[in-house]
């Protein structure tokens, strides 16, 4: 099983690198080119949304996206920052509690980033570290 | 590819058209943009997103940003977005229901 | 001082991958234009002659990327299969060994590269792993 | 971009035109067309390389290997290249003083 890896330090510039990355690597492993599109999305929110949690918290460790072409096309992308229970509670808020909710934009971005992955990708996973610091999103395509 | 954004007037309202990519690394500008607009005491704001090659949820958060903003002014926002890859994203995110996109510029401004 | 990561299981259609991340975070450091063609092929070569050294020698691990963004642009390729002592004595042959040299094509392919890398690259070093299991090629542009 | 070959008969020589990208995932395919040519029986060869956009050093290689078989058969290759991006490389590996490259296909084939 074949694996990229992309780590940058969590600057908004870099996540445009991270969408070209996530957009070659699926079209060279031949997903079909009708998910390139979402790949790139999908990918780009999931390190948007890491990006902003770093910043939000002053984390300057990497942001981590890792892909494994095997059976299926997987994507993960890892952040290290805290894991709050605000956090928890708004995954994926609904689109009155985007227009209405918070006023920090890297809060806001986050949940958005959230509320488009849930439903832009069928094969969605946010995971907490158990420890605290730090969430993965796992996301998958058919190849 | 950069954003780029430029305003005209339509009747009454202040039309900013946009083009590009709004992602992180420009939304910035567009939110600085329109927050200028708001503090020169604009109230009827359209943004016009057709020539929007790609948008994430930072762009979707400064639209949620403005609408709030124009609200809170008993002002007005309008989006006018006839592509569909954008009306997804609005779709995907249920916005289409709380920001008033419009497929093309209301004709009384 | 921004730093991106890229690794990837060694295998040649990553190698188009690393061109473009290689492009695309040279360009958003607002690297001259002029020397983005040059990045790009060398950062290309340098990942070419990594994938040939793991697969001469068998090696799965990930061949490493990693660009840091400070004073001047550095990009670093590290490879992590054994150094042999014709590596040593081969670096960078000149055109006439190339034409009669060696006719396995990693073997070619790596001293090729090296040869390719002397020629493009002003400050270029390339350095084995003190315990003989690796190598790495450092190469720096201005900002 | 992926790798484009054409092969055609120039006169007494064998041209094989190639186009888009040569680097260690398309050289492949080249090596193995101009393997497969030689075991035809072809001695006169050349390589049209004017519309190739990169060529890395697994390209080079493979034009080393298909100059070195052709001596030892007492062939000849010639590499038909124009184009200044691919002259750098050829300069700067010392290859232009080993290899036969013309700007264009000589008349007498
Ligand atoms: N995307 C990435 N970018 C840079 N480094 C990474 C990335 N993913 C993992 N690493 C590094 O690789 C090593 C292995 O990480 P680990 O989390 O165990 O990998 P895996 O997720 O494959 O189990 C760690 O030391 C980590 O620093
Ligand atoms: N390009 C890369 N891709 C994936 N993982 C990497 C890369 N570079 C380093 N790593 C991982 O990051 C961790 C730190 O590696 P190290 O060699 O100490 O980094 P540095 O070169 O920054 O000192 C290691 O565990 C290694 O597995």
């Amino acid at each position: 099983m074949a694996t990229v890896r992309f780590g940058f330090t969590p600057a908004p510039v870099h996540v445009r690198t991270a969408r070209l990355v996530a957009a070659s690597v699926a079209q060279q492993a031949r997903l079909s080119p009708d998910l390139l599109d979402e790949v790139r999305q999908a990918a780009g929110e999931a390190c948007t949304r890491a990006v902003a949690r770093h910043r939000r918290h002053g984390v300057d460790a990497l942001v981590r996206m890792k892909f494994a072409i095997g059976a299926r096309f997987v994507a993960e992308v890892a952040d290290f920052a805290p894991v709050t229970r605000t956090d928890m509670l708004d995954d994926a808020a609904d689109s009155m509690e985007l227009a209405a909710g918070p006023t920090d934009e890297d809060t806001l971005t986050e949940e958005v980033a959230l509320t488009l992955l849930s439903g832009l990708v069928a094969d969605l996973q946010v995971m907490d570290a158990p420890n605290g610091i730090g969430s993965t999103v796992r996301m998958s395509w058919p190849l | 590819m950069e954003l780029t954004i430029h305003t005209r007037t339509a009747g009454t309202r202040t039309v900013v058209d946009v083009g590009g990519e709004i992602d992180m690394y420009t939304a910035t500008s567009l939110r600085e943009r329109i927050l200028q607009l708001l503090r020169e005491g604009v109230t009827a704001l359209a943004i016009d997103v057709n020539q929007v090659e790609f948008c994430d949820s930072t762009g979707l958060g400064v639209f949620i940003g403005a609408s709030r903003r124009l609200r809170e002014m008993n002002g007005s926002l309008i989006i006018v977005c006839a592509r569909p890859q954008m009306l997804k994203i609005f779709q995907l995110t249920g916005l289409d229901k709380v920001l008033d996109i419009r497929d093309s510029l209301p004709t009384d401004g």
